[in-house]
């Protein structure tokens, strides 16, 4: 399987991330995107590592990266989702998009 | 060969997933396709010789964000209107965007870069016990001081409160 | 891994034991003592900052493996952060908005907000980046969301939060294209990397392209310039106010700390003189440019009709951050030191204003201009002091705002050249737009009426911090002698 | 005690007036009694007055160099030094500036409303414009200029008439406009200037300084920006800065609105020292640091002051309220300044300085005498009067001697500086000049048609029982009116003080031609 | 002319009345308040009086004087020393202001001496004798002066003069706007005086090449009035625009002069300015300041005497405002408007006189012309005194009775005027007819004939208009009603002294400067002869010989009786009905005329009838086009003015308010980009990401990137 191969696959899964992200009205479904997008770089990172290390010995800090990256991403989710907890307890809806009290 | 195969099939697995958490119309069907992507991500870990990332991923993205989400998208959703309409803003603008990327990326990567395998033979779960002490000890660090935050910060906002605080000033008003 | 490295980390670390003492002081004790907890987080504040003073290295060096760079320009940076933090401490002890049960853990939160900025202002690798930036993220989302009370502040919590987690997906989608290309993480391999770089293809040269937008775009989200800033409205306007002022000075100048560390080290060689020009041919100072003068005229445009002040300010802060980001793009030693210098004046400056917003909400019961009305004559100083900031933040010269100012368009002057000089006309043209709205709550303070005039009151500790950083205001713009030899001492990196 | 102000007379002068402030809030009980703020405003404009005339009686007008000079270094990293002096040019400004104050001061004690704050912009009013006159130091010289914005912008718009919102926001927009082009300009020059050494002997690269500006660089080298040449589009960046608060005409729309709204005593500032700051800023920066280019620009200058001159005075013919035709008459009256000064002749220069002198005069008297009608009438349309030369003899002559004085009748100050204008513009551009003397007869016709409308014909009853001129009134008005004739008859006093030092800077530039 | 003598205390001439004019201007209504009106006249008076007497004294200094060192100068101080200009304030005392001097200060002090008794019953007289010594300073500074500068202080100090003395009843607006007309003529004049001067000053000291950029060859640059006499052979040669300079300065001098002294195109004014108190009008507008222009003209000899072509225009302006203003004279029935007519008549054959180069018979016929023009107008004040206010000439009739002293000084002055044997009148105004026809003109051969016809022509007007106004005021029976009949009363000894004075000298005068036939020694032009002798050298005589002149005596006598007779025929009878009559229907008159006198009818129908019909034409012209000029010059003006405010107001602020609208309006919208929905937000951000990439990837191509 060819690096390339894989570097598709991150990217294509980052354009999907990205589509969902913006067209989504529903925050959970948007985190959701976020989330592809993050595993799409977690794939590039270890593609690329693996790809670079071919050549100097191993090299780890992709595989590093992503494992920061991970949890990380946990802890954004615990925290993104706790807002949308309480926006639901208070106005009963998650879409995005009714959300306007805050514009101009 | 065979290697070649498994992994186009995971690949079309991972895709298949993500496609379906980005188009659906119920949430409840795309949270569980993000869950089959995680899946499909971890494996590609494996194929790729991270087998400890592959783990991490498990473990954590699946086992704890998953839950998370679908907690969210529960408590969120009344049961009975359990095909609630994951209505999506018109397609064309974001579409746009994201193919326009996609486009780019693929140029760069199918004309840019050598084409030599991904797969690695050396064992780098040691390797990254070893970073997480040595190179790496302040992220490291500071992803613990990361987490107790995260942990401090979604308590504080998703805690029932007992008295509600109005905004800045309304109680004068 | 050498321990003597974990003393120069000592200004974090302290915070970070500061949080943990809040924390276990409030768990321990039955009833929430505010006092103490704000006296262990100033305390802790004030240490940090000592240390970070006291800690100036006499040779600027790399820590923990590249992952810290302990150099004058991140030095610079730490006392400013543990200021800014320590204002915003004190502005929130007073405050409203913030009940007792909570106060201990927004105290935590505002300590380890301060270590991460810290982190961010002396990253000199990708991961330290990024982990850092994250960081800082976190507890921005929480101190937004702080009062799910009140539905303004969770539904800019919550648009904060989801901005934030996808500007950073797209940032770390950025950095890893950009590990692709280099092979390496920390800042000085980057740098050995790059030279092989300068010859790229095509295609190679267009993923480097996407690398370089994507990481500009995470730090222009930092520091909310303009395609990366709609959620600093709506955030400041829904926080509450004291986090809202430490939010619009703080994480935007760890942004730019990053951002310059970034540009200056990784992406561009040093020239004599104390000038860089980009190390490839992607042209980022020319999108830079561009960036700040949208940033620059949006802000200003937006502000101009605002009625609600602590959107006013946002929007206003936007503009700053374009006036800011004309010192990093001017690509040279004295771009450095405006930008410091810049920093500096504008927390005074922007805190001030922040603080006397919060004062007159709190007295007066509202953050719109017609609660200004004839202040004059209610709140006298305080409407000096309003004056003071507001004049300042325009850029006129009895005050620091012009000496900051002076030195961004002494900056862009100095590098010459065509692109540069329609930036700095764009920049004097964006501060004269500036008055107009700035005028307005003058004219409010002073040309107009007051709806009552029942007298008002303000806590005495807000008055005391309002008449000194004033006074701060008019002392940097008369004699800031110290200030420029600090300034031209920060401009330099490891 | 007097051995320290005499070495630092300038700043003294300068900042008295802070001292002022500081005595105003400081002295408790003040906000009551406003007789205590007016006394102790009036002797801190009385001060300067004092030390002005020990300048004056100090200044060897033989020296064409820097006189009562102070100089020590302010900023380091920047070069940028504290650095007051008094030569030619700023001199005869200086001495009108602490004058005019000190009569507006006393003009000032009709203002009723919270006259603590008055007095406190005032007296800032007073040290931005003595500083900008005195300050040698490009950067010094810009604070101080600016320095002068907020107060007016205060002063009109918390003291002014009925749209003084508009106008406060309209003279600030108008005058940042003009400063931060200028502050551009500032920084270009910087950049731009030799290496030299600071005043305590370390070497600078760069240098704000007028004279080092002046004497050891020669900008015709430096790059162009914009792509335009170096030295033209500096020099057309400080001019607009300048010529907005002259004013020049297509900039000049501020300067009716700021008149008609502001309080008596601070029109009288701003039509007696601030619209001179114009002219003195482009003798001061644009003429000695850029000759070539000021040679470039001279016909430009010079058709300039012409509109000016014409197109103010017809302006004026059309005006119904008083004050806005004063204003518009101060228009065509710096007319004069610019068109003489484009000539580069001695007596064209002399004439322009000296007319910024007499302008400085005449016009605070105009406006103290529309002051005096309007605290009577409380509204100064022209029309609405008729006859009062009957129920207010003495006020109707101090005015008709002002009305004669403003359009240059011989024997009073007006005309000698408008004939030494006319001489020295006449032999660089012949046509111009006698195209701009048709605004001689046509202020002549402005001046005699309000006159007749006022002051002649039947007495309107309504205005009968006008109280005569109070002796606050007459002693601002007459030290004034004397000063217009004696100057008419003797100009000696001031043309001693400014010509050595213009002739010098006339010559520079015509080295330059 | 060799250095002049210094003398100190030349100065003291002008300060005088200046003092009288403060103490008056300053403590005077306090005066008139206690001590009723007589201190304000006796100061006033003490004043002009002092000044004549030192006038006099210098008279005679400077007659002891060999005729080449006549000069007396009294330098101050160094006025305006600019550079190379140096403007002192000097006076300088020779022939010419002597004379000069000795008429304004001798005709003043007669007028301030009547102007007592005339202004008795005036509420503020003190204001009136201020305002007079002022204009007597005023008239003085300009007649002393040593440059043009100082004359041109003095130049617009009178005009200010008479505006403040013609508007001096400004309760009545319509003698308010008299002023300002007056006021404003005078300063198109001095425009023109003053763009003249400018010419002159810069003319001689430098030159300008074809680009127009200006050298400057001369030392100092001096403007007063020896040094301009000795450059003038520098500024011989040099051409302005494709004109000679001299002769462009010339006429700007000359167009200066009728602005002052109402000459055709700018002479509107002086009718109107008869609404000031009648000495006012006597000193001002018949003495002294009308006749500065002759002065200003006889002072610039040497300069107009080398530019023919400025002469011409001279003579010529001047022979047409004699004519024009003499024919208007006749329908005027306003006492003082036909003695205002006279005057702009009169000063037409002074400026003949300069015009043609006999600049000595110009200032003679100027001094001659201002004894006697005072003396009608103090007449025309007595009656008016008399009438209690009454001007037209038609309501009055057979004073003689009642005022002898008024009648018989008014009728010498009369034959004075008319140009009767004997009298001044006759030689000054001869002498410059002689002149006139004796002059070569280079320019136009045939001018000598054109400008003597048009001169005796006005002669001819002038005997009759004047004989008329003698006949409606003094002869026939008294027309006036019942009430103001029974008190008319001759006047006080203070009005009728100056009266008698005034009418002697116009008498006597006559014989200082007999014609060359009478071989007389002609003591004024011997006098005047340094004054005027350099430009003498340039005049060429006709050499028409003794004969002519004596014909031309002849002839202009005849004519004089002639116009005597006419207005007697006319007037003598029942004057009034008939000149009312006469003036409104022709044709009735020339019947009624026909069948009483023969000799009379053909005489009126051969003079009479084409005489009436040009003034109805010229008096239309007069009222509609020449002040329909003026006035439609100020409604332009206006219009003008108002357009400029129109501009002013809505373009030039418009585009400022413009300007701030738009960036309100882009600020209004541009926060209308922050919806509240957060996939907005999140769709700029992306969006300005890719476009970031395209920007950055499009710049790199063009710009191969970096700055």
């Amino acid at each position: 399987m060819s690096a390339q191969a894989v570097l598709t696959v991150a990217a294509v899964l980052f354009s999907l991330g990205l589509y969902c992200v913006i067209t989504r009205r529903n925050a959970v479904s948007i985190l959701m995107g976020v989330e592809l997008m993050l595993n799409a770089a977690n794939i590039n990172l270890v593609a690329f590592s693996n790809l670079s290390l071919g050549g100097q010995g191993p090299k780890v800090e992709g595989h590093m990266f992503v494992v920061f990256v991970v949890l990380l991403a946990a802890a954004e989710a615990a925290v993104a989702l706790a807002i949308i907890l309480s926006i639901f307890r208070r106005m009963g809806t998650v879409e995005a998009d009714r959300m306007t009290s805050l514009k101009e | 060969m065979a290697e070649a195969v498994v992994f186009y099939i995971i690949a079309a697995f991972t895709i298949g997933t993500a496609c379906v958490t980005a188009f659906s119309g119920n949430i409840i069907r795309s949270a569980f396709s993000l869950l089959g992507t995680l899946v499909g991500v971890a494996a590609m870990f494996g194929m790729m010789g991270a087998d400890f990332l592959a783990v991490i991923q498990v473990m954590i993205y699946v086992g704890g964000v998953m839950v998370l989400i679908l907690f969210a998208v529960m408590l969120t959703h009344r049961i009975k209107d359990v095909n609630v309409s994951n209505r999506s803003l018109p397609a064309f603008p974001g579409a746009a965007v994201a193919v326009l990327v996609l486009g780019v990326l693929l140029y760069g990567i199918w004309y840019g870069l050598p084409g030599d395998t991904a797969r690695v033979e050396a064992k780098m779960t040691p390797l990254i016990g070893k970073a997480l002490v040595g190179s790496h000890v302040l992220p490291f660090l500071a992803s613990g001081l990361v987490l107790l935050i995260a942990l401090i910060g979604s308590v504080v906002i998703a805690r029932r409160e007992e008295t509600f605080v109005c905004g800045p000033g309304e109680a004068k008003r | 891994m050498v321990p003597s490295d974990f003393g120069k980390l000592m200004p974090e670390l302290v915070l970070v034991v500061a949080a943990a003492l809040i924390i276990v002081a409030d768990v321990a004790s039955a009833r929430r003592r505010t006092g103490l907890y704000s006296s262990i987080a100033v305390a802790g504040l004030l240490l940090s900052a000592w240390l970070s003073v006291r800690l100036g290295p006499d040779r600027p060096q790399l820590l923990l493996g590249n992952m810290a760079a302990l150099d004058a320009f991140s030095v610079f940076f730490m006392p400013v952060f543990a200021g800014a933090s320590l204002l915003a401490v004190l502005f929130s002890l007073k405050s409203s908005e913030l009940t007792k049960e909570r106060h201990a853990e927004y105290l935590a939160l505002v300590m380890v907000f301060t270590a991460g900025m810290m982190f961010v202002a002396a990253a000199s690798s990708l991961v330290m980046l990024y982990l850092s930036m994250e960081m800082i993220g976190i507890c921005a989302y929480a101190l937004t969301a702080f009062n799910p009370g009140h539905p303004r502040s969770s539904e800019a919590g919550l648009k904060y939060a989801i901005f934030g987690a996808v500007a950073s997906g797209i940032m770390l989608f950025g950095i890893s294209i950009f590990y692709g290309l280099t092979g390496a993480l920390d800042y000085p391999e980057i740098r050995r990397a790059i030279p092989s770089l300068a010859t790229a293809n095509g295609p190679q040269a267009a993923l480097l392209v996407v690398a370089v937008v994507f990481i500009t775009g995470g730090f222009a989200y930092k520091i909310a310039a303009v395609p990366f800033h709609a959620w600093c409205p709506d955030a400041y306007e829904g926080a509450p106010t004291p986090f809202a002022a430490l939010m619009s000075v703080a994480p935007k100048a760890a942004g730019f700390a990053a951002l310059t560390r970034f540009l200056y080290t990784v992406l561009s060689n040093a020239h004599s003189g104390g000038n860089f020009e980009p190390a490839f041919d992607v042209p980022w100072p020319a999108i830079l440019g561009i960036v700040a003068v949208l940033t620059m005229t949006l802000g200003n445009l937006s502000a101009i009709t605002q009625s609600n002040l602590k959107r006013m300010l946002a929007y206003s802060s936007i503009a700053h951050a374009g006036y800011m980001l004309m010192g990093v793009v001017a690509l040279s030693r004295e771009g450095a030191s405006a930008l410091c210098a810049y920093v500096v004046i504008y927390l005074i400056m922007n805190m001030g204003a922040f603080l006397a917003v919060l004062a007159v909400s709190e007295a007066a019961g509202g953050e719109e201009i017609s609660h200004w009305r004839g202040m004059g004559e209610r709140l006298p100083l305080v409407g000096v002091a309003m004056t003071v900031f507001l004049f300042s933040l325009t850029g006129l010269p009895p005050f620091a705002g012009f000496v900051g100012k002076f030195y961004l368009f002494a900056a862009v002057v100095s590098r010459g050249g065509f692109w540069y000089w329609v930036l700095a006309v764009a920049g004097i043209l964006n501060s004269v737009v500036s008055l107009y709205y700035y005028a307005r709550i003058v004219r409010a303070i002073y040309l107009e009426e007051p709806a009552s005039n029942e007298p008002l009151t303000i806590h005495s500790s807000q008055r005391v911090l309002l008449y000194a950083l004033a006074a701060a205001t008019i002392l940097l713009g008369i004699y800031w002698t110290p200030l420029s030899e600090l300034v031209a001492r920060a401009a330099s990196f490891v | 005690m007097i051995e320290f102000v005499m070495n630092h007379l300038l700043s003294v002068m300068t900042f008295t007036p802070l001292v002022g402030i500081v005595l105003i809030y400081a002295i408790p009980g003040t906000g009551a009694k406003p007789n205590v703020v007016r006394g102790i405003a009036t002797v801190v404009t009385g001060i300067p007055l004092v030390l002005g005339f020990v300048l004056w009686r100090g200044f060897d007008p033989a020296i064409t160099g820097l006189q009562f000079e102070e100089h020590t270094v302010w900023i380091r990293t920047f070069n940028i030094e504290y650095f007051m002096a008094v030569d030619g040019i700023s001199i005869s400004m200086v001495l009108l500036t602490v004058l005019i104050s000190f009569i507006a001061c006393l003009a000032s004690f009709g203002v009723e409303k919270s006259v603590r704050g008055f007095f406190a912009m005032f007296l800032l009013l007073e040290t931005g414009m003595i500083g900008v006159f005195c300050a040698l130091d490009f950067f010094l010289f810009y604070v101080f200029w600016e320095l002068m914005l907020l107060p007016m912008y205060f002063l009109i718009g918390i003291w002014g008439g009925p749209r003084k919102e508009y106008a406060a926001i309209k003279f600030f927009l108008y005058t940042l406009f003009g400063s931060v082009l200028m502050l551009l300009a500032m920084i270009a020059l910087y950049y731009n200037s030799r290496p030299t050494t600071l005043v305590d002997g370390t070497p600078a690269a760069h240098t704000f300084n007028f004279i080092k500006l002046m004497a050891e660089n020669d900008f015709s080298g430096a790059g162009p920006i914009l792509g335009i040449a170096f030295p033209k589009i500096i020099f057309a960046a400080l001019f607009i800065g300048f010529s907005i608060k002259i004013p020049m005409f297509p900039f000049h729309t501020w300067l009716p609105d700021a008149h008609v709204e502001a309080p008596t005593p601070i029109s009288v500032i701003l039509a007696g020292i601030l619209l001179k700051m114009g002219v003195y800023g482009i003798l001061r920066v644009n003429f000695t640091i850029l000759p070539e280019a000021t040679v470039w620009a001279a016909p430009a200058i010079a058709v300039f002051g012409v509109i000016n001159m014409v197109y103010g005075a017809f302006v004026c013919m059309a005006q119904k309220d008083l004050k806005k035709l004063i204003a518009y008459s101060s228009i065509s009256h710096m007319g004069f300044c610019l068109l003489a000064m484009a000539a580069f002749t001695d007596q064209g220069i002399s004439g322009c300085v000296l007319q910024m002198w007499n302008h400085g005069i005449i016009s605070p008297m105009l406006f103290l005498i529309a002051g005096v009608i309007y605290d009577r009438a409380h509204h100064r349309e022209i029309e609405r009067f008729g006859g009062l030369a009957q129920s207010m003899p003495e006020y109707s002559a101090l005015t008709g001697l002002a009305f004669m004085a403003s359009l240059g009748l011989p024997g009073l100050a007006g005309f000698i500086s408008e004939a030494l204008c006319f001489l020295g513009a006449f032999p660089v551009f012949r046509a111009l000049t006698i195209f701009s003397a048709i605004a001689v007869i046509i202020t002549a016709a402005y001046y005699l048609w309000t006159m007749q409308r006022m002051f002649l014909g039947k007495l309107n009853e309504k205005y009968a029982e006008m109280k005569p001129v109070t002796w606050r009134e007459r002693f601002t008005l007459y030290p004034l009116a004397v000063i217009i004739v004696i100057l008419g008859f003797y100009p000696m006093p001031v043309l001693d003080l400014i010509n050595p030092t213009l002739f010098w800077l006339v010559g520079t530039i015509r080295a330059a031609m | 002319m060799n250095e002049p003598l210094t003398v100190n205390y030349v100065w003291l001439i002008p300060f005088l009345p200046l003092c009288g004019a403060f103490v008056n201007g300053t403590v005077g209504w306090w005066l008139q308040k206690r001590f009723g009106r007589r201190p304000n006249g006796a100061i006033a008076n003490a004043a002009v009086w002092g000044a004549f007497l030192i006038s006099v004294q210098l008279f005679l200094t400077l007659r002891g004087l060999p005729p080449e060192q006549r000069a007396l100068v009294n330098h101050l101080y160094s006025w305006i020393p600019v550079g190379q200009l140096d403007v002192a304030l000097s006076f300088t005392v020779d022939p010419l202001s002597a004379v000069m001097i000795l008429v304004v200060t001798g005709v003043g002090g007669l007028i301030h001496l009547y102007s007592i008794g005339y202004m008795a019953h005036d509420k503020s007289v003190w204001r009136y004798f201020a305002y007079l010594n002022l204009f007597t300073f005023a008239m003085l500074v300009l007649v002393l002066a040593d440059n043009l500068l100082l004359m041109f202080v003095g130049w617009e100090g009178v005009g200010l003069c008479s505006y403040l003395l013609i508007g001096f009843w400004y309760q009545d607006v319509e003698k308010a706007k008299a002023g300002m007309k007056a006021f404003i003529v005078n300063r198109v004049g001095d425009f023109a005086f003053l763009a003249g001067m400018l010419l002159i000053l810069w003319g001689a000291a430098g030159y300008w090449d074809d680009a127009g950029r200006y050298t400057m060859t001369g030392g100092t640059l001096s403007v007063d009035f020896r040094w301009l006499a000795s450059a003038t052979t520098y500024l011989q040669g040099k051409e302005v625009l494709g004109v000679s300079l001299i002769t462009l300065a010339c006429i700007l001098f000359f167009i200066g002069a009728t602005g002052k002294s109402a000459q055709l195109p700018l002479y509107v004014w002086l009718p109107d300015a008869m609404a000031g108190p009648t000495p006012v009008s006597a000193l001002i507008h018949a003495a002294t300041m009308v006749t500065a222009g002759v002065y200003m003209v006889a002072r610039l000899n040497f300069l107009f005497a080398l530019s023919p072509a400025a002469l011409t225009v001279v003579s010529g302006v001047g022979a047409a405002t004699a004519l024009f203003a003499a024919t208007i004279g006749f329908a005027q029935r306003d006492i003082k408007k036909v003695l205002a007519y006279s005057t702009v008549s009169q000063l037409g054959f002074m400026f003949i006189g300069v015009g043609v180069g006999a600049f000595t018979a110009g200032i003679f016929h100027l001094m001659t012309h201002a004894f006697f023009k005072a003396c009608l107008f103090l007449c025309a004040g007595s009656v008016i005194h008399a009438m209690s206010g009454e001007q037209d000439a038609l309501k009055m009739g057979g004073l003689a009775k009642k005022m002898p002293f008024t009648f018989w000084t008014f009728l010498v002055s009369t034959l004075a005027i008319a140009g009767i044997p004997g009298l001044a009148g006759f030689f000054s105004k001869d002498e410059i007819l002689w002149k006139a026809f004796d002059t070569a003109n280079p320019v136009v051969a045939w001018w000598p004939y054109l400008v003597w016809g048009m001169g005796a022509t006005a002669a001819l007007g002038t005997a009759f208009y004047m004989f008329r106004l003698v006949y409606l005021t003094f002869a026939g029976e008294c027309r006036a009603d019942e009430e103001t009949k029974h008190h008319i009363h001759e006047s006080p000894w203070t009005m009728t002294l100056p009266l008698v004075a005034l009418a002697s000298l116009a008498a006597v005068a006559g014989w200082l400067g007999p014609p060359g036939v009478f071989n007389l020694p002609n003591t004024f032009e011997h006098w005047l002869e340094p004054v005027f002798g350099g430009a003498a050298r340039h005049i060429t005589s006709r050499e028409s010989g003794h004969g002519a002149e004596w014909g031309l005596m002849g002839l202009s006598v005849a004519l004089a009786v002639a116009g005597i007779l006419a207005a007697r025929a006319v007037y003598a009878k029942n004057g009034a009905e008939a000149a009312r009559r006469l003036s409104g229907r022709f044709p009735l008159i020339h019947q009624f005329v026909f069948n009483k006198y023969y000799v009379d009818e053909i005489y009126a129908a051969l003079v009479v009838r084409p005489f009436m019909g040009l003034t109805r034409v010229l008096g239309w012209i007069d009222a509609h086009i020449v002040d329909g000029i003026v006035n439609l010059v100020g409604k332009v003006t206006a219009v003008f003015a108002m357009i400029d405010g129109w501009i002013d107001l809505y373009i030039v602020d418009g585009m400022v308010n413009l300007t701030a609208w738009i960036v309100i309006a882009v600020g209004r919208k541009a926060k209308t980009v922050q919806t509240g929905r957060l996939q907005d937000y999140l769709y700029v951000m992306a969006g300005g990401a890719v476009l970031m990439l395209v920007v950055s990837y499009m710049v790199e191509r063009v710009f191969g990137g970096g700055r």
